[in-house]
């Protein structure tokens, strides 16, 4: 038995080797391959999760309007389920083997990182879902990003502070890449603002329970507000551990409360939190002659329709955002990848659900400090804050 | 420290403590009657917890929890009559495997029913800012509900396994599995039993602490690591004392945070973890003698 | 003659390496080369876990920290910029000992790193030594509370690499040189340098396991052996059972750090998934698979699993697919599915060529 | 002075007193067998000789030297062998790997050595080999040298531990109820086999339930009663001793 089973196995094993070589089936010349890596599961897969969603939906929409330029989109995703070393492992099959025209992802900055260089060697159009801003900076010609600048958020939301009369903060980070580099940010521009930290703290990206840090926060009576900013669930939990514990300071989140799930999570307990955002969250709210409002609203309404589980999200938009950029690129250029790259790098007024993209040679994020608006929550729902 | 502060850190601490302890218990229920730590205890709680998510949208919140219990006890007795039941004396090593492949099983199925959003129970009473004095400090009543049904649970098992003949059966086979067959006790259903037993309070657990902690379908191993430092802490198979090293455990980590920094909150449970696997692995309250009897 | 039955699968394997090669590159598929090099790397931690599962007897739920102790050390060391702190006695003494590299990074920035071999020795070692130091507590322990233990170990190290700034928390190293093992040969992830990656990867698997199949057929490899067999036993027939354990351990650590070492050279970079109990569990399975004392069946089910889930053929079920593996194979295969020395199934198609009756060889 | 010494030793399992205050000697180049009904605490004994148990108190010498309170691996290497009441073999090992085991002691090729196969092991790898041939023939299993452990018959396995526990060469083998689960011509071969072992200058303790083995082949019998020491003398001696043939007519186990 034991020898019929190791017989049975080997040829299996041969077959998996041959049929792993034998060369991939081509596909049909006018279709334009876009690869995505992104963390579908895993730790990131709240971030991974919208984004394939989204560019599933997107490119299902495309193709049935007779695609880029009358050339149909083809969408292959890769999870990555947030391990660099696959991010990698993909990047090069992408790349080489499926021969891609452009690569959207990673979701996180980790991995972005990791393939950064192998997209400058390969001059593969890179555009990253991921926030922090050492992707874009320094420059790489082939790599772009989607998210708006932590920096420009810390800035929105220590300039609302000021409007408050707020100088003396606690500042609480999730231990992800995002909560790292927030940290960093909000530590480095408090100066500009006269901003004073009073305490800050890192949890785990798994955290439950914030109640114990809050009681010790809450003992310090010079702290005027609280920024916390991770992308992860325990933003609504600490909401709920201040207001549980009665500490009614302004509580600010990051751009990764961008989730109405999260708003829905802390319940009542999101009343009145404050954040910076891209105008996707108030799409409805917006001035009709907002460039943004359209395409908002429709984003929103497709994604909603096509995924009744679940809301939209920043994070989706800014897979939604890499594809307008690169669909844009190719119908201005065609389908040289140098002149999309090109054409991208010069891309100018382009509305996405992040803002109003203005690349340039210096520039792979185009956005500014103009594509927050500062929110509130308002009866469980996002609005436009105002003081 | 002042006295609220001091107070806040207590409930913060018996709160986790006591989810920590109920982990545990069906850690020790799982391991006296089979031998086998079952790595996916953590994955009972999140079951609990999403089904009863799930099932709150159809119908009253108390109902929604005692359809999710039960359903965690289903599965706790399919896992057990599935993987479990038919093996003959599988070594140790063998189960280790099984079980953490159980575990990985449950997450990944779980995040392809339910995606990977987190969701949560509504508050039982009030909501998310509702909060009751006590003592200066201020607390939300969902603390209370943790800590009453928690004991009320660990008071139940105790009562069971006492005076309870199925109970004793149970313990019998703890105490000695081949006589305990030869008593006339069935004991593949008494396996049976403590797979649905501790699949039940692990759910019960979920269910309540779910709109404090939220639950998600990754929440299971974080919680397996901590029930089973507990569960060493307070010796192997003894519930009483990993009620004891439950609390210890979380207020531990709650008064952490007053000198250590908030990111190594995580850490501290892996080094006692360590700690006391390397000094005294049979646990705070258990005896070495009686540990070394115990075949692993 | 029993020398050479031991060695002719290396060689059969080394025909093997050099067969794909040749077929990828007659094929125009050498992208192929870049999951099989990755994938090589890891079947040594593999490898090296399986004789310490299958021959010690020990299971360790532990190993990607000995991965990520040598991958983020290397990475970390041969990354991070000294240039501010040139000035410092211990930094130019190890300048003028030529353990240091100056270079200008891709902006033009001066830099001065550690030297990549001594960056590598040190991390090799570091994992070397904290084996040492923690197999003696640990490997006293049996059963569950060995497997806890290891699991501990792996989570702290995974939580250090998290939560420090030195190891680039949540993102990870980034930006990690190439690796000159000699003139000319030099590891990195570059595509034009992809053949010569493929063929050193593949040299180091091909050294470790002759290095542990001459272990495991020494001496010490039946004194390994005979602990898992019966300890009790062993250690009255004078086998010093603890050290022996421990030494099978800080080896297996050793191989895992190596392999650290080589994959975050070859990827440029390192993140703290490296470090995670699900990549330990993997490498568990893995052996498990290609069961417990078989070398040959970890290395192709390390190299067959690894290549799969690097090319994403399970895609969101990548996890999923690994658990499952665990289950079946603990329940229904629990010596593995490769139990049979592979070269005898080999042996057993051509058997026609066999000139001789074959005996069982000593680790089927 | 004899060659092993036991002075006082006591050892408890809880409230049970498993050795209790027991003291004798073995003298070089004799047999000596400890007998007693099951539950006497024989093979605690033999574990506390072998370093599996520590002693509660009490003292136990080998040529002169303290042994108690080392490991079984050190007692193993200063020339102490034993055999098991229920063979303990190495699974997953074949007959002639299990008695190249016994070896260990007596080779010396360590962990670099083995792994990078240097050539100056491979003359000792070929006497290991050679050696444990050569004393499975001497106990008549060579043709199951190449068997897996777990597929010889009782009556083989037995063999193999009694050439694995000679192949150390020791000074004093320490032998568990050898005869158990032997028919009478087996029996008798052991018996004779023991003496041949004694003639090559190998002091041996045996515990055994087999009378007839005991009185035939022993020079000298300790009797062991709830972990006492009731009696200790010559075999004829032994058959009268009033206090042994009561507890012996109280107990059918013998």
């Amino acid at each position: 038995m034991r020898r019929v089973l190791g017989s049975l196995l080997t040829v299996v094993i041969s077959f998996c080797l041959v049929a792993g070589f034998s060369p991939v089936p081509t596909a049909k010349a006018e279709n334009i391959k876009v690869g995505a890596i992104l963390a579908v599961t895993g730790g990131a897969s709240f971030l991974g999760g919208p984004e394939a969603r989204t560019l599933e939906m997107m490119v299902e929409e495309i193709n049935a309007n007779g695609g880029v330029n009358g050339n149909k989109l083809e969408l292959i995703i890769k999870d990555s389920g947030g391990n660099p070393e696959k991010a990698i492992s993909f990047a090069k099959q992408l790349i080489e083997e499926d021969k891609v025209f452009a690569i959207i992802g990673p979701s996180t900055s980790g991995e972005t990182m990791k393939i950064k260089n192998i997209a400058e060697e390969a001059q593969m159009i890179l555009l990253s879902c991921a926030a922090a801003e050492v992707i874009v900076n320094p420059v790489a010609k082939y790599v772009f990003k989607t998210p708006q600048k932590d920096s420009d958020a810390v800035k929105k939301i220590y300039g609302t502070m000021k409007d408050l009369g707020i100088s003396k903060i606690a500042v609480l980070t999730g231990n992800t890449g995002f909560g790292n580099a927030g940290k960093g940010q909000l530590e480095n521009i408090a100066p500009e603002f006269g901003i004073e930290i009073l305490a800050s703290e890192v949890y785990d990206k798994q955290a439950t329970d914030l109640s114990a840090i809050v009681a010790k926060l809450m003992a310090n009576k010079d702290i005027q507000a609280v920024v916390n900013w991770s992308i992860v669930p325990a933003q609504g939990i600490l909401a709920k551990n201040m207001r549980q514990a009665g500490w009614d300071v302004p509580l600010f989140q990051s751009h990764g409360f961008g989730n109405i799930k999260y708003v829905e999570a802390g319940g009542a307990a999101a009343e009145g939190i404050i954040f910076p955002a891209g105008r996707l969250l108030v799409a409805y709210s917006l001035p009709d002659d907002n460039p943004q409002k359209t395409l908002l609203v429709k984003y929103k309404v497709d994604y909603e329709t096509k995924y009744p589980e679940d809301k939209v999200s920043t994070f989706g938009g800014h897979a939604y955002d890499a594809l307008t950029i690169l669909v844009a690129g190719i119908e201005q250029a065609g389908l040289d990848k140098e002149k999309v790259r090109d054409a991208i790098e010069n891309l100018k007024e382009l509305p996405g659900t992040a803002g109003i993209f203005n690349f340039s040679p210096e520039d792979h994020n185009g956005l500014d400090i103009n594509s927050f608006e500062m929110l509130t929550v308002k009866d469980g729902k996002f609005a436009i804050y105002s003081k | 420290m002042t006295p609220e502060l001091f107070i806040q850190y207590l409930f913060a601490g018996i709160t986790y403590g006591i989810i920590y302890a109920i982990v545990a218990i069906g850690f020790n229920i799982i391991y006296n009657t089979t031998g086998i730590i079952n790595f996916a205890q953590g994955e009972f709680v999140m079951l609990g917890g999403m089904i009863a998510i799930t099932m709150n949208a159809f119908m009253p919140m108390t109902l929604a929890i005692m359809v999710a219990v039960l359903i965690t006890m289903v599965v706790g007795a399919l896992i057990e009559m599935v993987f479990i039941r038919w093996l003959e004396s599988p070594s140790v090593l063998r189960m280790i495997i099984i079980t953490i492949g159980i575990s990985i099983l449950a997450r990944e199925v779980a995040l392809h029913i339910w995606g990977e959003s987190v969701r949560a129970l509504p508050y039982f009473i009030g909501n998310e800012v509702t909060s009751v004095s006590i003592l200066g400090a201020r607390i939300s009543p969902q603390v209370l509900w943790v800590i009453g049904v928690c004991s009320l649970m660990v008071a139940g098992l105790s009562l069971f396994f006492k005076f309870t003949s199925l109970g004793r059966e149970m313990r019998a086979c703890a105490a000695n599995r081949r006589a305990a067959t030869l008593c006339g006790i069935n004991t593949k259903n008494m396996v049976t039993l403590s797979f649905v037993l501790s699949a039940g309070i692990g759910a019960v657990a979920g269910c309540v602490m779910s709109p404090i902690t939220y639950s998600d379908y990754s929440m299971g191993p974080n919680l397996a690591i901590k029930g089973f430092t507990v569960a060493i802490l307070g010796g192997l198979g003894n519930s009483l004392a990993a009620v004891a090293a439950g609390l210890l455990l979380g207020i531990i980590e709650a008064f952490s945070v007053s000198v250590l920094p908030l990111a190594f909150q995580d850490a501290i449970a892996t080094a006692i973890l360590l700690l006391i696997l390397f000094i005294r692995p049979h646990g705070l309250f258990g005896s070495s003698e009686a540990a070394s009897l115990k075949e692993f | 003659m029993d020398l050479l039955k031991r060695y002719i699968p290396v060689l059969f394997l080394l025909g093997l390496v050099i067969g794909i090669q040749l077929m990828t590159h007659f094929t125009g598929t050498g992208y192929y080369l870049t999951q099989l090099t990755m994938s090589a790397y890891y079947s040594v931690v593999v490898i090296g876990l399986c004789v310490l599962m299958g021959y010690g007897g020990q299971i360790s739920l532990g190993h990607a920290g000995f991965f990520a102790i040598g991958g983020y050390l290397a990475g970390a060391l041969t990354t991070h910029n000294l240039m501010p702190f040139k000035d410092y006695g211990l930094i130019t003494f190890l300048d003028r000992t030529g353990m240091l590299v100056a270079s200008k990074d891709l902006y033009g920035g001066d830099l001065l790193t550690v030297e990549p071999w001594a960056a590598c020795i040190t991390a090799v070692l570091a994992a070397g030594i904290i084996a040492f130091t923690i197999g003696g507590p640990v490997l006293k322990l049996k059963g569950h509370y060995l497997a806890m233990a290891t699991l501990g170990f792996g989570i702290i190290i995974y939580r250090i690499g998290l939560a420090t700034q030195y190891f680039g928390e949540a993102d990870g190293i980034s930006e990690v040189p190439g690796f000159k093992l000699l003139p000319g040969i030099e590891v990195s992830g570059s595509f034009g340098a992809r053949v010569l990656n493929y063929y050193i990867a593949w040299a180091v698997v091909i050294v470790a396991v002759i290095l542990l199949l001459n272990l495991i057929h020494s001496r010490v490899g039946r004194a390994l052996r005979s602990i898992h067999g019966a300890e009790e036993a062993a250690n009255a027939m004078g086998v010093n059972t603890s050290r022996y354990k421990l030494y099978i351990f800080v080896l297996s650590a050793v191989f895992a750090a190596l392999a650290g070492v080589l994959v975050t050279h070859y990827n440029g970079g390192i993140g703290p998934s490296e470090a995670g109990v699900m990549k330990s569990v993997r490498y568990v399975a893995i052996v498990a698979v290609g069961g417990m004392a078989n070398i040959w069946g970890a290395l192709i089910m390390g190299i067959v699993l690894n290549f799969l889930s690097l090319r994403g053929v399970f895609g969101s079920y990548d996890d999923a697919v690994f658990g499952i593996i665990l289950i079946v194979i603990m329940l229904f295969a629990p010596q593995g599915i490769l139990k049979i020395n592979p070269w005898q199934q080999v042996k057993s198609f051509f058997s026609v060529l066999a000139a001789e009756r074959g005996e069982d060889t000593a680790d089927s | 002075m004899a060659l092993l010494e036991i002075q006082n030793l006591n050892r408890r399992f809880g409230g049970l007193k498993a050795v209790n205050n027991v003291s004798f000697n073995v003298e070089q180049g004799s047999i000596k067998a400890v007998i007693g009904p099951n539950g006497a605490g024989k093979t605690t004994l033999f574990n506390l000789i072998a370093g599996n148990l520590p002693a509660n108190s009490g003292k136990i010498y080998f040529n002169h030297a303290q042994i108690n309170g080392q490991k079984p691996y050190q007692i193993a290497k200063q020339g102490i062998s034993r055999t098991y009441q229920n063979i303990k073999l190495f699974h997953g090992m074949t007959a002639l790997e299990n008695v190249m085991l016994g070896r260990h002691i007596r080779s010396r090729a360590g962990f670099i050595a083995g792994m990078l196969n240097l050539p100056w092991t491979w003359p000792e790898e070929k006497e290991i080999r050679d050696k444990a041939q050569e004393y499975l023939n001497l106990l008549g299993v060579a043709e199951c040298a190449d068997t897996e452990i777990s597929n010889l018959s009782f009556g083989q396995q037995r063999g193999v531990e009694f050439a694995r526990a000679l192949a150390t060469e020791p000074t004093l083998l320490l032998l568990d109820e050898p005869a158990a689960g032997l028919n009478i011509y087996e029996t008798a071969e052991i018996g004779r086999l023991i003496t041949k072992i004694k003639e090559s200058g190998i002091t041996v303790l045996l515990v055994e339930h087999d009378m007839s083995l005991v009185m035939d082949i022993s020079d000298e019998i300790v009797v062991l009663s709830f972990g006492e020491k009731i009696a200790e003398d010559l075999p004829h001696n032994i058959q009268q001793n009033e206090e042994v043939i009561r507890i012996y007519l109280g107990d059918e186990d013998a």
